[in-house]
């Protein structure tokens, strides 16, 4: 196993190279001069021209993506052409935000959906079982800034319930019940559309399982229905839909793109949005990066998973 | 096998399932009989309705399509169908035990071997996990594992066909049933591998004095080990016999068609006999006898009209028109 | 034991007159199509999807001949007028009518969809197809640009290709079809890699068909099920798409209007609150398109399922 | 120079404020202010703020986002007030300017401290303006400072600034916050842009209120500088609240979590609901206009550029997508600003004479009903930055307006950096855009309507008239207000005339103001204008 | 062009001959076990090990073994449906195991395959017309109407209803689809057919209806037939020689008579021992119980590979492979007790 782990670590080395180098030639063929477009248009020709000299721009691309290699290799991200701090920094102030609101969407996409999806399996084409997948592909099919402004307009501002954005009240203490207080909306609008396909694929991922052998085995045996289901059925029926979860964060980014912007969600989604409208470059190929880092890194645990929780799989 | 109790009586069975709201008689007025340690071979073609003849039995008939909807089944004194499902829980795995197929699916592939039986026991017998442990090796012992510490940390797909269904016949019968129901659990496996099980059970079957419903369609398998056989055609109980009796002397016509047309290592045939066209599909049964349309000896009555089982010797019945007045001998 | 047998068996004729023996066939007579589209029409849901999705692509296509105005037409002395016997559904910001803007603006977001998934599953079903039949280097070669590929974040491709493409509906199709192959290559090489091993596939390559022609005209129409569940799956998602790319502003351009820019262009706490037709219906046509797409997809799903109809 | 400052695309510009335009909605702060009576101390306010601010140095800054935070920390020798006149802040009174007009002498207040308590001084002035002549200097400004030559400390409270030319715009560049040497003093000039231990982490200045913290993404949070040399600070805490989005800073307003905003003028409709807040409105410093890049055949053409203006209804154009809250343009000068000329051109709505105009040019209509000459037709791309609504749909509104006359136009949208790119120089690819000048301080026209300009610097359309290259070198030299304004007026008009770009509108700013917070200026060009004066009541 | 009816269908079933239309030596096919994600060779399973035989002419040959033990591959390797590893097969007196993918064709023609399974052997989406008809359009033979004629007539000899030509395979029963699979193969005229368990998937009244067709073809279109089975005696009522399978080897070739009469080898005693009885009166055989799994072909024990289960195994089996030679008049066992 960690043999299989170290090899497929090693494995991910020539994808994320490869990732980078298509990253940065995209990127470097967008229209729009860095240099350019952060300054003030009253700012001298010479300036601007020494601007981009003191950035790099004008080497040759390859040049530029060795040079960017060698820091990275080196640990270095370079410095955040728009706000001239080093890009590890923005990145680790914002991270943790990004983590935890895709955390928690995550969190609330399981708690709500594998019940309902094992509910539907259970009682397929049933009243409720509609009302599931209704509801489920309701969520799927609206866009995400539009639940986003009509849940801020409802539970915020209608309701008072919920604060409009942020990630915690300015100038008060640290508090975790405030800190949830601020992520619930959010969470909660970027976990709809994880919510409807989870659900989907819990129900039908359990709907095979119950018509497996060996659950008649089980029932054959005497056990309860619950138990035949939740013990028996559920665990096989589950392994498949953990296994999603890793595959599940690289969509989240995009999603908490959208999202941080409708919430004001400090997160490295919005910066991302920015940065690459300021052709920020390093802080675009390192948030590339991270999302690329996380989407292998998220297939692993995929397999990972399903190896731990598979006994069939053995490596 | 001294005195004659009956275990089970299974009387006018009938399960259908429904599609669209059309009932399909899949198992149409079944009757018949299982002594206490007698073992009873249930044989018929694929689509008969053996499995589901059994499944009513121990009430998993799949639910909503499936359901019996008349008849009674009397198990060790009451009839199973009129019981609460409560009730259920506490016959099945505990007094009747199954076995099925497929051995390489019918077992859950994410927990090991020892959990699968031990559960069964700590379940019904209400024993401790170290009891029901100590009972699972005995068990697994007992169906020839010998490494059985190493088995029972195993996961089913460690094991080959032969290991599993042995595994599935020990947990079967380590609540000691009385009555062990095998759906052909011979089929997937190979001969040698069939050799030992049919050897194992038969061991089995004395030794723990089970009674046995055995449904194959194999008629090797049911020579080695019945001793009476139901056979089964389209939904339909059409004959059955102490297991010498019928195999000297098939009397329906599907019978003697399906012993004749087997070609076996024994003797040498130049061409087998057949029986001409395919079993019937329920939503297809023949509104007369359901073999006419297979029958050589089919008549003008046998299209129009259902034959009813009778008893035409000595525990012997068949459901023909050919038998009507006894069978001349 | 020959002589307890009754005769009443003939053994079949002799050789060279093999007896037509069936005469009778299982069950009624009945296509494969006729057992999917019924499958399909008793799945409720999917049945309302069809009616539904039914209705807007053919008032998308006869948009010219539904709109009661030109859907450009800016009348700047009624902006934002509520729903009335003119203007059915109201009008936007510039006094635009609603209703016909919708009707076109479908055009445009269903021609997205559409071209979209069409460009996506033509790559994907050829790159799965190869991978999957030939396997080895190919399929391993194929299978590390879908690994690539589905690692970055899309959202970081989608923004700068349509940035360096600058947006239009082309564009888009370009864009999407090019970043979401991957999901039908994985599902057809999947299919592949379970079907080449049919007997049935076997049996054509032992008359002598050619690995094409195995490919096309053997294993891909089986392979076809999953593919249109996908495809109808995505058309919904790709509407989707264009609706969240335009809330970036990289969305179709206007004035040619869509649905996502629609929504997006109404997107601010007045006009919720003082126009609130503007963002409700587009935002209803979007959602009950794509609630549609995944209807009928997973009707279809079941439809189309093999087992029903092999077993 | 004419300070320029086309921000991030969005309509935001810069206010400005204008007495004799107000509108009826808007509510005058300064006389209001007067009207309540004391001011009292103490609270905290929320200032809502949609831009991420990159440093709180103001030597390297160029944005608003980072000018709007270090405004309330920095003091500065000079500022404007609202009519865009330059006013002392640290100065005591305008520079004294020598005969030849190349010495600037500047007298600052005593006892003025930094908010660590250390006394700025002359020291502190010069060692803030030596950092942008010095050779190392990596800010944008160098250019601002071209012909500063030296800055020398008269005694601790006098400081005078030799300089090398004449140079009518410099009064106004002295209005840069003063650093404090005894913190940076030690630091090379070469480093001093990235020191983020000052300018990120521990900005310090002598303006009223002290940096407290950053979080990034969150909020930038300020609290009252007490020793502060001029009037208040009143309000204890200041804190500047992040916003991604202008929905939520409206709904952030409408739930009390914010007190200040600016005000889209979308949302204009919803804030007057409001009963916690009031809407302040002055005509910005800023106006937006059609560019016709005059390099392109279609546009060489005044007469076709006169045509083009009055074929395009400004006035529909202000009264619907600006909600009647601008004001139709005439001039590249806001009517606010001392430099605008008394009389300019004003072209009207005239679709008829337009059609005369361009058929005496031989336009005719086409078969296809669009303009033709010489077998071209009168067809053309207008290009806007996407993202930005009002851009779009004038673009939009612009296209049936022309398309009524017989011109077909076909607006587009690009994104930021692709659009600067194509349509700046040197690329200059386009044929027209809608965009918008925010105006400086000075106003100084040459950077934009100079000749060479078109080369690396603004003239983007390639302008060019002898007579402008002329006035625009001139005026530069004069110092007296009025001659120069006569310059000045004199060049505006010709452009006036020429219409190289159509002059839409000077739009209004609006500002969203919690009702208990009293004493806001609401200043056309600087968001945080004399924070110190505003006070909370009850 | 009719299909060759034989004249005298009295004249039954095999005209053996003495040729040898199939002949197979040495051969061997490895299946490469990939691993991990770079796919590196870490194995292989030796599915088929050097087994020679031959089929002559007009005979049934059958093959019988337990599951894996490598009968479908080496029928699917005669078809160059897989390439051989090693060895080689001379059919009609060709060499055809390293012929080039186009050279085959011609090949294709005369050897066809039936399959085990009725249910994945047919294509879902393809009618009986369809089926029936690919392999003459690959090959180009019939046109149009005269296609049609001979599809029809195939149809009847393999007693299906002509009528049911345009249906699709879920219309039809088990039996009747092994009847189309049957009909297929024999489309292009075969010299000879291999049948990879034909049988096995069917009812027994349903599987002595196909066996029967399968004689009364042979007689008929002159047909050499490879029978592959696993039920012993389903093998012993249609072939005329039978192979013994274990582990990727063969183990004993005899004619039937000779091999159940009198088996050599442990494996097939073993094997015969384990035939359930047909009738219940009949004396219980002797049963030899094999103790142990089969093992794994990817790691087949050395020296004999029927070692680690024969009763009568013996130090040199563990070492030594035993040589597959003929013991008694053509009756050829691997086996070192006949040493
Ligand atoms: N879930 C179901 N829905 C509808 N029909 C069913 C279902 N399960 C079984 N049947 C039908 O019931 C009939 C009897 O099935 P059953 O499984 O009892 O046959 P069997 O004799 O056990 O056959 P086999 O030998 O193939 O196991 C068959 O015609 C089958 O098609
Ligand atoms: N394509 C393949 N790749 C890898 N291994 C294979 C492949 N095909 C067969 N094998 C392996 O080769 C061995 C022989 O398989 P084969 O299918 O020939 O057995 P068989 O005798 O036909 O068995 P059965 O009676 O189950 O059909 C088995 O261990 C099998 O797992
Ligand atoms: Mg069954
Ligand atoms: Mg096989």
């Amino acid at each position: 196993m960690i043999n299989y782990i170290f090899r497929r670590l090693l494995m991910t080395i020539p994808i994320l190279i490869g990732i980078s180098i298509i990253s940065f030639a995209i990127m470097y063929s967008a229209p729009g001069n860095p240099a350019v477009l952060n300054l003030d248009p009253s700012i001298s020709p010479e300036y601007r021209e020494a601007e981009i000299e003191r950035l790099g721009l004008n080497d040759p691309v390859p040049v530029q993506y060795m040079r960017w290699l060698g820091n990275v290799a080196q640990g270095d991200l370079g410095h955040s052409f728009m706000r001239k701090v080093p890009v590890t920094d923005m990145i680790f102030e914002r991270l943790p935000n990004t983590l935890l609101l895709m955390g928690a969407s995550l969190f609330l996409a399981a708690i709500v959906a594998i019940p309902i999806g094992i509910y539907s399996a259970r009682k397929p084409y049933s009243m409720t079982d509609y009302a599931g997948t209704f509801g489920s592909f309701v969520g799927l099919a609206a866009p995400n800034f539009w639940i986003g402004i009509m849940v801020i307009m409802l539970f915020s501002v209608q309701l008072g319930w919920t604060p409009v954005g942020g990630v915690a009240t300015i100038g008060a203490e640290f508090s975790i019940l405030d800190r949830l207080h601020h992520l619930i909306l959010p969470a909660l609008v970027l976990a709809t559309a994880d919510m409807a396909g989870l659900t989907r694929y819990t129900r039908s991922s359990m709907l095979e399982v119950i018509n497996q052998d060996y659950i008649r085995t089980a029932r054959a045996k005497g056990f309860r229905e619950g138990r035949v289901v939740y013990k028996h059925g559920l665990r096989n029926g589950l392994i498949p839909v953990v296994t999603m979860f890793g595959l599940m964060l690289p969509t989240l980014i995009g999603g908490a793109a959208v999202v941080e912007t409708v919430f004001g969600w400090p997160g490295i989604g919005k910066m991302f949005i920015d940065a690459t409208f300021q052709r920020d470059y390093p802080v675009v190929m390192a948030i590339t990066m991270f999302g690329a880092i996380l989407t292998v890194f998220g297939n692993l645990v995929a397999d990972i998973l399903y190896a731990i929780l598979d006994p069939r799989i053995e490596y | 096998m001294g005195a004659k109790q009956p275990l089970l009586e299974v009387k006018n069975l009938k399960t259908y399932f429904y599609k669209k709201g059309k009932p399909l008689p899949v198992v149409d007025d079944v009757s018949f009989q299982v002594n206490k340690g007698e073992t009873v071979a249930i044989v018929g073609e694929s689509g008969s309705g053996k499995s589901m003849t059994t499944l009513s039995i121990m009430r998993l008939v799949p639910s909503p399509n499936g359901k019996t909807i008349g008849g009674e089944i009397v198990f060790n004194g009451t009839d199973i169908l009129k019981q609460k499902n409560d009730a259920m829980y506490k016959v099945r795995g505990n007094e009747i035990g199954m076995i099925f197929q497929e051995p390489m699916t019918s077992l859950n592939p994410v927990f090991t071997i020892g959990d699968q039986i031990t559960e069964t026991l700590i379940y019904h017998k209400k024993i401790s996990k170290k009891e029901a442990y100590k009972v699972a090796k005995e068990m697994l012992e007992l169906v020839g594992f010998s490494r059985v510490d190493q088995i029972m940390k195993d996961y089913p797909h460690r094991l080959s066909g032969g290991m599993r269904q042995r595994v599935m016949i020990a947990m079967a019968l380590s609540c000691d049933p009385k009555l062990l129901i095998a759906d052909e659990p011979t089929t997937a496996l190979d001969v040698t591998v069939q050799a030992q099980i049919l050897d194992l059970m038969r061991e089995l079957s004395k030794k723990l004095d089970s009674a046995i419903i055995l449904i194959t369609h194999d008629l090797g398998v049911v020579a080695e080990l019945a001793d009476r056989v139901v056979v089964m055609y389209a939904g339909q109980v059409v004959e059955e016999a102490d297991i010498i009796p019928l195999f000297d002397k098939p009397l329906h016509p599907y019978t003697v068609g399906l012993i004749e047309s087997v070609p076996n290592v024994d003797d040498e045939k130049e061409r087998l006999l057949s029986i001409a066209g395919n079993v019937p599909t329920p939503d297809n049964f023949p509104s007369g006898c359901r073999f006419v349309t297979r029958c050589p000896h089919a008549m003008e009555r046998c299209t129009n009209e259902q034959p009813e089982i009778r008893e035409v010797e000595n525990g012997r019945k068949v459901r023909c028109f050919l038998y009507e007045e006894g069978v001349q001998s | 034991m020959e002589q307890n047998t009754p005769q009443v068996f003939q053994p079949s004729p002799p050789a060279g007159k093999p007896p037509v023996v069936d005469k009778q066939i299982i069950g009624k007579r009945r296509s494969l199509l006729s057992i999917m589209v019924a499958k399909f029409f008793q799945n409720k849901l999917a049945l309302f999807g069809l009616i539904i999705l039914s209705i807007i692509t053919l008032g998308c296509i006869f948009a010219p001949l539904l709109s009661p105005h030109d859907p450009d037409f800016q009348d700047l002395y009624n902006r934002l007028a509520p729903p009335s016997a003119d203007y059915w559904l109201g009008t936007d910001n510039l006094g635009r009518d609603l209703f016909s803007r919708m009707l076109h603006g479908g055009q445009v977001s269903l021609y997205v969809g559409f071209a979209s998934m069409v460009g996506a599953v033509i790559i994907g079903a050829t790159v799965g197809a190869l991978a999957g039949f030939f396997g080895g280097i190919i399929d391993s070669f194929l299978m590390r640009i879908v690994d690539i590929i589905i690692s970055f974040p899309n959202i970081f491709l989608l923004i700068t290709l349509v940035t360096i493409l600058s947006p239009s509906a082309n564009t888009l199709i370009m864009v999407f079809a090019l970043l979401s192959w991957t999901s039908t290559a994985r599902i057809v090489r999947g299919e592949f890699l379970s079907l080449k091993n049919r007997e049935y596939v076997l049996a054509a390559r032992t008359i002598g068909m050619s690995n094409l022609r195995v490919i096309f005209s053997q294993i891909l129409p089986n392979a076809a099920g999953p593919i249109i569940v996908a495809a109808t799956l995505a058309v919904g998602s790709f509407i989707l798409a264009e609706a969240a790319l335009s809330f970036f502003g990289l969305g179709v351009q206007p004035p040619q209007a869509s649905w996502g820019n629609m929504l997006t262009d109404s997107r601010s706490v007045t006009i919720f609150r003082t126009a609130w037709w503007y963002p409700t219906f587009p935002g209803l046509l979007i959602l009950f398109t794509v609630l549609s797409f995944n209807f009928i997809g997973d009707g279809l799903r079941d439809a189309l399922d093999p087992r029903v109809v092999e077993k | 120079a004419c300070g320029n400052d086309e921000t991030g695309g969005e309509a935001e510009g810069e206010p400005e404020e204008n007495p004799e335009e107000t509108t009826d909605e808007t509510e005058d702060e300064g006389e209001e202010e007067a009207a309540v009576g004391e001011p009292q101390q103490g609270g905290e306010i929320f200032i809502s703020k949609s831009g991420e601010p990159v440093t709180f140095n103001p030597l390297y800054a160029q944005d608003t986002a980072s000018s709007d935070v270090y405004d309330l920390i920095h003091a500065k020798l000079m500022t404007t007030d609202t009519e865009i006149n330059v006013i002392p802040e640290l100065a005591v009174d305008h520079p004294e300017i020598s005969e030849d007009g190349l010495t600037y002498t500047y007298t600052i207040h005593e006892g003025v401290t930094f908010q660590d308590g250390e006394e700025l001084t002359a020291d502190d002035v010069k060692f803030t303006y030596d950092v942008f002549i010095h050779p190392d200097y990596t800010g944008p400004r160098a250019g601002d400072f071209e012909f500063l030559e030296s800055v020398e400390v008269v005694d601790p409270y006098t400081v005078s600034f030799h300089l090398s030319e004449v140079d009518a715009t410099f009064e106004t560049r002295t209005s840069y916050g003063i650093l404090p040497e005894h913190i940076l003093g030690e630091v090379p000039v070469a480093e001093l842009e990235d020191y983020t231990a000052y300018n990120l982490d521990a900005p310090i200045g002598a303006g009223p209120f002290k940096f407290v913290n950053y979080e990034s993404g969150q909020y930038i949070a300020l609290e009252a500088h007490p020793d502060f040399f001029g009037e208040g600070p009143y309000l204890d805490k200041v804190t500047f609240r992040i916003s991604a989005d202008s929905n939520a800073e409206l709904l952030l307003f409408e739930t009390g979590e914010v007190d200040w905003m600016i005000l889209p003028p979308t949302e204009y409709e919803t804030a007057e609901t409001y009963d916690h807040g009031r809407i302040s409105s002055v005509q910005a410093y800023r106006y937006d206009f059609i560019a016709w890049n005059n390099e392109r055949p279609l546009f060489e053409d005044p007469e076709v550029r006169k045509a083009l203006t009055m074929a395009i209804n400004r006035q529909a154009i202000v009264d619907s997508i600006m909600d009647g809250k601008a004001e139709v343009a005439h001039a590249p000068q806001s009517p606010i600003s001392w430099a605008y000329p008394d009389s300019v051109t004003e072209l009207q709505f005239d679709p008829e004479g337009a059609l005369e105009i361009l058929n005496g040019l031989g336009w005719e209509e086409g078969s296809d009903g669009i303009l033709e000459k010489d077998g071209e037709r009168f067809s053309f791309e207008i290009l806007s930055n996407d993202g930005n609504v009002v851009r779009r749909d004038i673009g939009v509104i612009v296209q049936q307006m022309l398309g009524d006359i017989g011109i077909e136009v076909s607006p587009r949208q690009m994104e930021w950096g692709a659009y600067l790119e194509q349509t700046n120089t040197p690329n200059k690819d386009f044929d027209a855009t809608i965009s918008a000048w925010a105006l400086g301080t000075d106003p100084d026209p040459s950077a934009i309507w100079h000749s060479r300009e078109s080369e690396e610097g603004l003239n983007n359309i390639t302008y060019a008239n002898d007579r402008v290259d002329e006035l625009a070198d001139e005026q530069k030299k004069i110092i007296d207000r009025d001659e120069r304004k006569e310059k000045i007026g004199e060049l505006l008009s010709i452009v006036a005339e020429e219409q190289p770009y159509t002059f839409l509108y000077y739009p209004e700013q609006h500002l969203l103001i919690n009702q208990k917070l009293e004493g806001v200026t609401h200043h056309p060009r600087i968001n945080s204008y004399k924070v110190n004066e505003w006070y909370l009541v009850d | 062009m009719k299909i060759k009816v034989n004249q005298d269908p009295l004249i039954s079933a095999n005209e053996v001959t003495d040729e040898k239309l199939l002949e197979v030596k040495g051969l061997e096919k490895h299946f490469p076990i990939k691993k991990g994600f770079f796919q590196r060779t870490v194995g292989s399973v030796k599915a088929v090990d050097d087994i020679s035989f031959y089929v002559k002419k007009g005979e049934t040959f059958g093959l019988v073994g337990e599951s894996g033990c490598g009968k479908s591959t080496t029928g699917r390797t005669l078809m160059r449906l897989y390439e051989p590893t090693n060895g080689q097969i001379i059919f009609d007196g060709q060499d055809i195991s390293n012929l080039k993918e186009r050279k085959i064709l011609p090949i294709r023609k005369d050897i066809q395959m039936v399959f085990q399974d009725p249910y994945s052997s047919l294509n879902p989406r393809k009618t009986i017309k369809t089926i029936l008809s690919e392999p003459l359009q690959v090959h180009n033979l019939y046109k149009g109407k005269q296609r049609q004629e001979y599809i029809e007539d195939l149809m009847d000899k393999v007693g299906l209803n002509p009528d049911y030509v345009d249906r699709y395979p879920h219309e039809f029963s088990g039996g009747q689809r092994q009847r189309i699979g049957i009909a297929r193969a024999l489309t292009l005229n075969p010299k000879m057919i291999i049948g990879d368990e034909p049988v096995s998937a069917l009812d027994v009244s349903v599987q002595s209806q196909i066996l029967n067709l399968f004689k009364d073809l042979q007689g008929e279109f002159n047909l050499t037939y490879l029978f592959i089975a696993h039920d012993l005696g389903v093998v012993k009522h249609v072939s005329d020689r039978i192979g013994v399978m274990y582990l990727g080897k063969m183990m004993e070739i005899a004619s039937k008579k000779d091999l159940y009469n009198e088996p050599l080898h442990p494996y097939t005693q073993a094997l015969l021992s384990a035939v359930p009885r047909s009738h219940p009166t009949e004396v219980k055989r002797e049963r030899i119980i094999l103790k142990g799994e089969i093992p794994s072909p990817a790691n087949p024990p050395k020296g004999c590979v029927f070692h680690t289960r024969c009763p009568a195994a013996m130090d040199t089996c563990k070492e030594i492979v035993p040589e597959f030679k003929e013991i008694k008049p053509n009756h050829f066992a691997a086996c070192h007790l006949y040493e």
